[in-house]
């Protein structure tokens, strides 16, 4: 019996790259990536599927996916999102997106995305910091939690409360699916996966705008191991950003 | 550690592109991964498997690790 | 070439872009270009193409960046601040090397300023518009059929450079109707394809649409080849016109707007016998500096004449590097140039230098 | 010939469209053509004002500091582009909305009773056609033929039931100085 | 002055500004200036000052035009792709006339580009920052210590002219550590009051902060008045520093980072024999063209020097007025130039002009 | 007896400067204008209040108030209002903005301040398009209605929904004190009136960020006559913008 | 109109200012208010008060007015 | 005197505080110096490296291509590094983890078991103390007084309580040489 012709039951995904991530060790938006090739793979759609990387830590994700992508400047993506959508509706467009990214700098272009019913998917991973540039606050960064931007704690006071992004956006018409999953352990993880691929069905079918919240961890700049970051994220984040379906199409259980 | 080259790996993990984040290690239901001594070229402790035959081929670390580091075969099938 | 109509300039430019295969409009309100998202809104749907008004300017040049990305003629308008805020955009397109087209129909500035035609972005436009090397290709036009032609070929020139197309104007050229032939339409489906865009990476290695150069010899690389696609639009695409430079011994350099108001100083002058010419820029980047240096063995004096303080007056002078006088005189902020003070500057110029 | 016109009156009073008639008019007999409108926030309610070029020659600048005519349809703008025109030009006012007898220094003035005319023809919205009809009647830059053959290029599609009273206001117009002249 | 401090170039920036008097900090984190609003996010509060981390750089610039026009010491800070969107901010804060700082720490660019040191945005920073005619005055340092030296002095001129002020470095200056003295703190409040600001009209008339100008004669005049500040600044705030040129035939000009590397390669060359010496502009705008157009009666060539496919360069241009061959060498995107292939340039050079 | 010693019932804001408004025949916004006067007349503010006017058509509005004004970058207003409250913080401070300024180009401007519950008041006016550059479509325009860039009608499909502001910022922690109001009718422009009062009182006491939503009309580029156009409002906007109080801090009502 | 100039006016309208929206018109409840024939400086033609003897003191055409021009006075305080 | 240094490793070995304080403590006794780190997201799980100068005259270019002293904390560094040291200088190498003997081409080699002394002390991440312990001693650019008093004005405050283990481990490397040589 040899080696190759046993059965994979874990594997590579055939719609990313191969190439070694960058992300440091124990990062969950590896598992993300992951799982966002897998969904590619299951629904064979990696020719026609167009991704567009943020500006944060996913900023090399066009290294990553072995399909078309577009690095947009940050914030951007759903803009990029929407020129490319509205060039090729047929094709399979989405964005992944930090924090920062999407909840900061680059609020007018969900906000309008959503509500616009762009036909796109959006992962977002918050991960209540900036990763990238070493560790800022973000939108939505705990209360009391220290970063570089915060350095006595993030207070309420002066910088108001942790950003509900998903709790906004599926107020909006437009907004077909929107969901909040988190990566902190096995069964939250297959949690996220069927959220990833829900949201790219719902692009699919073109039923509007979808976004998945993935809670994801930074070891680095939580100054945490990847063990307790992952316990801290189920500590802390759990309670502020609750997994749960914000908004689904009818019938979005059977796609 | 495997005894011999030629034995089936129903678990096979990079150890030279492994970032020693021990989050494989923590999942597996059997118990059969743990940290090297040494420092592959990256500089980390690397994730080893200490005993194949005992996998369950449930596939649980490939799903953990971030870095896409694991596959898992099923010798079942 | 069809029958003769009388246009506003932002409704022919908008058609003309129509003409040359522009299908995908992108851009938000803002005076005086509001008659070109007007009228793509109403024209794009029946050619099957796209008009989306934007949540805002920097949201716009984005979606330009994606579309270009994905392969499209597409193209955006706005005036100075909206200009402004799609500058980092702008420098994504150029790093990326996507084709697109941009028009600014250029106000008063700083700030809200005033909207009346000024000529303050010529910097702005030629030099910084945003962080890094890089520049777009700037033309400006004089009239409205010369917008017309402009916009014909802006998309071409922009699919030959790879890059950003700037048609630079201001409300004269945009509020105005004069007469206009249109050329016939391009069907943009026949155009060559773009194996570069990401359009689905169907049966073929993946495309990346990206600025991002963590090598800094990468980075490095692509600064100088962006610096020779400028050397070749300085060899290959300089446009220009002259007006009576046969036999003139002070040349007047303006372009658009003021091009048009020297015209009749330059005009005016030759009535009084003094012997003067125009130099009018079309292209702004490349500048025809070669032009204006064989005028400066030429000519005593040059006047260059801009509704600004003086910018592109600092090309004339990089072009003349010092061997003929080079004289300034500006209306800034919305004041028009009149071809009666132009006069009088021509005058005292040719006693000064006489 | 070269004409340089500023058309000039309130928002609502059709000065626009007045100067695009008679461009487009302009176009149709071969000559040269700009049309250049005041644009922007200043229109709302305040004035507006048009400027209009028409010559055998290619025309340079479309703006005009000092038009050799006038036409204004309301006090305010007499006032501010009185002073402006050439010496030797023409003013054509509405006289129904500028009561006092206008003169002018070394410029030739015609009173337009242009609301009164277009009252009588019940709309008072084509005043406008009546002073362009006066205007060319007058000086014959181009045919009242060809003006009336712009109504239905320049007039948008929706506002076509408008053509005949429109095309009627510019005969009262225009007969106001083709009969008083030839009287 | 007090005892010499080891510091990052970015903290020591951060603390010369609170030394300076300012009180507000509003920004967004960028490579490589984060050490700025991480220092101000620490210390502002013990000054009792406020320090904000704006949604973005967009904002950030309109807080800041808020609270200089509310009549405060405050700055922000960026690096390239940021300073883009600030682009309109700063375009309102010049019309308004507000003075204020803004640091630019440049990387690589076009688009995201790299975050290595470079010089690539130097026409931004002093010609085309946006739209409209207005310049910020910019100050390039070269050291860690003259980084807090020009800073000290950044709020007095930007309070002298009304308007913002631009620190001008890359990732050398930020992230490098050398030792450093501050000068004696300045109590905000015992400034001169600002008569034109908006804190609530008590007791007087009215003040307006605006940029808005819909009578021509009135933003002409406003142009105007900014080019006169202009003329004023290159009258009397022009700093340069000069190496070596008593006796030089060849002359470098370099600034900031280019500049260290530059004086490398000027000592080099004094080894090799050859009279070389160096201009370091410090203002970049006001550009110290006096002191080039001077310079160029000694010397037989000039070599600029930047980390970029060639910006200041033209300035030099412009100064020489062409009576003196320009040489341009520049490595942009972040390869950094070495003092060995400068040195080779300079011998290459004297070998052409002699 | 004599005129002036008659007791004025009605006439012009002590805290508003006597010039003459460019705003078009019937456009409510003059009379919003009157009320925030008012206003700042009745809590005796006017030396201690500092407004921002917007790029709109109510750009001039620091010609119409006699007291210290900013104008702000199109969209920016709640940024210039962040700046100056931050240095005066025992100052009031507030934001006029359009449906284009605030809900469109400055989306992310908007939902921070709230977020962060910056002590400012933003009045908000709704006129379901962009006035000053002559009609082009809003994020609040209604679905079908024509403008300058919907030309067929606002669709859905194409451009999404109307936004709802107040419903989306409502959901902000930082928000205490949002509010639709409208100006079609006497009784109305009243409750107009007291919300404006209450929005500078929440922010008096420091209870965070209060905005006022004044639906208005737009006769000159709705295509109606002032009259013409309160029916408008009232039969159209009214059904897809309700008037209602999103949020209040407790205890709102007897400020 | 008016009788005599000295005659108490409840209701006073800039009508040089007037941009003739006819709001007030629309809410006086006693009716005294309507359009001039004429035109004013600005091109409009003007609210106008035809009774101010009937006038009610009760500010709602000022409520109304866009442009603040009416000012209302109450003769019984 | 003119040094120019790179140090170089992963990113946790703390390359960088050994730049830092041989930076200060050259700043310390007087001498001009600087200290240039490799910044930005390449350090992330990459290498990190500093460059520093120390000179008794002012210092030009910050950066340093050739520098004369390489200390090098791993493999991937060493093999970025080594070759970039100028003929004459030296190259101080962790020969805790480069395991292969290492000889240089017209260079010095030292082989500094840094980790291994490290973690006799019982604590990995002082290795760092150790290589520069070892290099001041073989080369006398500042003192080991200036070294051990640079600790407290470098650690920030809330790591002074491993200042006691840091100055162990600069004396361990310290002695390396000391003896060594004097032996
Ligand atoms: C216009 C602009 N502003 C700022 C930056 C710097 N920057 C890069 S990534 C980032 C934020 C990263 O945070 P987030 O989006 O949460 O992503 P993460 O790294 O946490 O995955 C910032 C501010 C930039 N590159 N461009
Ligand atoms: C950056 C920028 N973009 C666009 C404009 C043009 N502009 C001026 S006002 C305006 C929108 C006005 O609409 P709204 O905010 O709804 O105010 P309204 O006029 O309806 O009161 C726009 C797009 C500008 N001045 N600046
Ligand atoms: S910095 Fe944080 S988010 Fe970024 S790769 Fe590292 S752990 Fe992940
Ligand atoms: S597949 Fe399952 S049993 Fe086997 S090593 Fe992985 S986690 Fe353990
Ligand atoms: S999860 Fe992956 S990277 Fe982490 S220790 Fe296991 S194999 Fe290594
Ligand atoms: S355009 Fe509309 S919103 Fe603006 S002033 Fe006129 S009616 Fe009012
Ligand atoms: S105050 Fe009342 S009654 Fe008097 S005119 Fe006005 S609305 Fe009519
Ligand atoms: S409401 Fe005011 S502007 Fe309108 S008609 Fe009456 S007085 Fe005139
Ligand atoms: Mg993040
Ligand atoms: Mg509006």
């Amino acid at each position: 019996m040899k080696q190759d012709k046993l059965k994979e039951v874990a594997g590579y995904p055939d719609s990313m790259s191969g190439r070694d991530m960058h992300y440091c060790p124990g990062c969950t938006q590896g598992i993300i990536h992951r799982l966002i090739g897998e969904v590619i793979d299951e629904l064979k759609i990696k020719e026609e599927t167009i991704g567009i990387a943020p500006v944060g830590c996913a900023v090399l994700a066009y290294d990553y996916f072995d399909i078309d992508m577009q690095e947009a400047s940050h914030g951007r993506a759903p803009a990029v999102a929407t020129g490319i959508k509205r060039v090729h509706p047929d094709k399979m467009v989405f964005t992944y997106q930090g924090d920062g990214d999407l909840a900061s700098i680059g609020t007018a272009e969900i906000i309008h995305a959503a509500n616009r019913g762009e036909k796109i998917t959006t992962v977002f991973v918050n991960n209540a910091i900036y990763g990238m540039t070493g560790g800022q606050m973000a939108p939505t960064t705990l209360l009391g939690q220290k970063t570089k931007t915060t350095p006595r704690g993030r207070s309420s006071e002066e910088t108001g409360n942790p950003l509900k992004v998903s709790e906004m956006l599926s107020m909006l018409d437009g907004a077909a699916y929107i969901v909040r999953v988190s990566t902190h352990d096995l069964e939250n993880i297959n949690k996220t996966k069927q959220a990833i691929k829900k949201a790219f069905k719902v692009q699919q079918q073109g039923l509007g705008f979808a976004l998945v919240e993935v809670l994801s961890t930074c070891p680095t700049n939580w100054g945490l191991s990847p063990r307790q970051a992952m316990e801290w994220l189920e500590k802390n984040m759990i309670p502020e950003f609750p997994p749960r379906v914000f908004c689904a199409p009818e019938g979005v259980d059977e796609l | 550690m495997n005894k011999e080259e030629a034995e089936i790996k129903k678990v096979n993990i990079k150890a030279d592109k492994c970032k020693g984040c021990e989050l494989c290690i923590e999942v597996c239901p059997v118990n059969i991964l743990s940290m090297s001594e040494a420092i592959n070229e990256l500089g980390y402790h690397y994730a080893e498997v200490d005993d194949q035959d005992k996998c369950l081929s449930c596939g649980r670390c490939a799903v953990m690790c971030p870095d896409i580091l694991i596959k898992v075969y099923d010798i079942n099938e | 070439m069809g029958e003769k109509k009388l246009m506003k300039g932002n409704e022919a430019i908008a058609e003309a872009a129509i003409r040359a295969g522009c299908r995908y409009f992108f851009g938000y309100p803002i005076t005086p270009q509001n008659e070109i998202p007007a009228y793509m809104s109403r024209r794009l749907p029946e050619e099957g193409g796209v008009f989306l008004q934007a949540e805002s300017e920097v949201a716009a040049s984005n979606m330009v960046y994606g579309a270009a990305g994905a392969g499209a003629r597409v193209m955006t308008s706005s005036s100075s601040p909206g200009i402004s805020l799609k500058a980092e955009g702008i420098s994504y397109i150029a790093a990326a090397e996507l084709p697109c087209v941009i028009v600014n129909m250029m106000r008063g500035g700083p700030g809200l300023g005033g909207i009346e035609p000024s000529q303050s972005d010529y910097f702005q436009a030629t030099k910084g518009m945003a962080h890094g090397n890089f520049h777009l290709l700037v033309m400006a036009p004089s009239s409205v059929q010369e917008g017309v032609d402009l916009m014909s070929q802006a998309f071409d020139l922009a699919d030959k450079y790879r890059g950003p197309v700037m048609l630079l104007g201001d409300g004269m050229i945009g509020q105005m109707m004069e007469p206009v032939e249109f050329p016939e339409k391009i069907d943009p489906t026949e155009l060559p394809p773009k194996e570069w865009a990401t359009d689905g990476a169907r049966g073929r290695e993946k495309n990346v649409i990206n600025s991002l150069y963590l090598d800094p010899d990468v980075l490095e690389n692509l600064n100088w080849k962006l610096q020779e696609k400028y050397e070749q639009m300085q060899r290959e695409d300089v446009k220009y016109e002259e007006y009576h430079m046969e036999d003139a011994v002070v040349a007047v350099i303006a372009y658009g707007t003021a091009a048009r108001i020297a015209l009749d100083a330059v005009q005016a002058a030759r009535e009084d016998g003094i012997r003067v010419g125009l130099i009018r820029p079309i292209t702004l980047f490349p500048f025809p500096e070669q032009v204006i240096a064989r005028a400066s063995a030429q000519v005593d004096a040059f006047l260059t004449t801009e509704l600004s303080t003086g910018q592109m007056v600092e090309d004339v002078r990089l072009a003349v590097k010092g061997r003929t006088p080079v004289f300034f005189h500006g209306r800034p902020g919305g004041n028009m140039l009149t071809p009666e003070e132009l006069l009088e500057e021509i005058k005292k110029i040719r006693g000064e230098v006489q | 010939m070269k004409k340089e016109l500023i058309i000039a009156g309130f928002g609502g009073q059709g000065v626009m469209f007045m100067g695009k008639m008679l461009a487009h008019s302009g176009m149709k007999e071969g000559l040269e053509v700009t049309w250049m409108p005041s644009y922007g926030p200043e229109m709302r309610g305040g004035t507006a004002h048009c400027t209009v070029k028409i010559s055998t020659e290619r025309i340079a600048s479309p703006f005009c500091s000092h038009p050799d005519t006038l036409l204004v349809m309301n006090r305010p703008s007499l006032e501010k582009f009185q002073p402006r025109v050439r010496a030797g030009g023409s003013m054509y006012y509405n006289s129904s909305m500028i009561e006092q007898e206008i003169s002018g220094q070394e410029i030739d003035v015609a009173a337009v009773p242009a609301n009164k005319i277009a009252e009588e023809l019940g709309n008072p919205r084509i005043a406008n056609m009546v002073m362009l009809g006066a205007y060319i009647a007058r000086e014959e830059i181009v045919d009242l033929m060809t003006i009336n053959n712009s109504l239905a290029a320049v007039l948008p599609e929706e506002k076509h039931n408008l053509i005949d009273i429109n095309l009627e206001a510019l005969k009262r117009g225009y007969s106001l100085y083709t009969s008083l002249e030839k009287s």
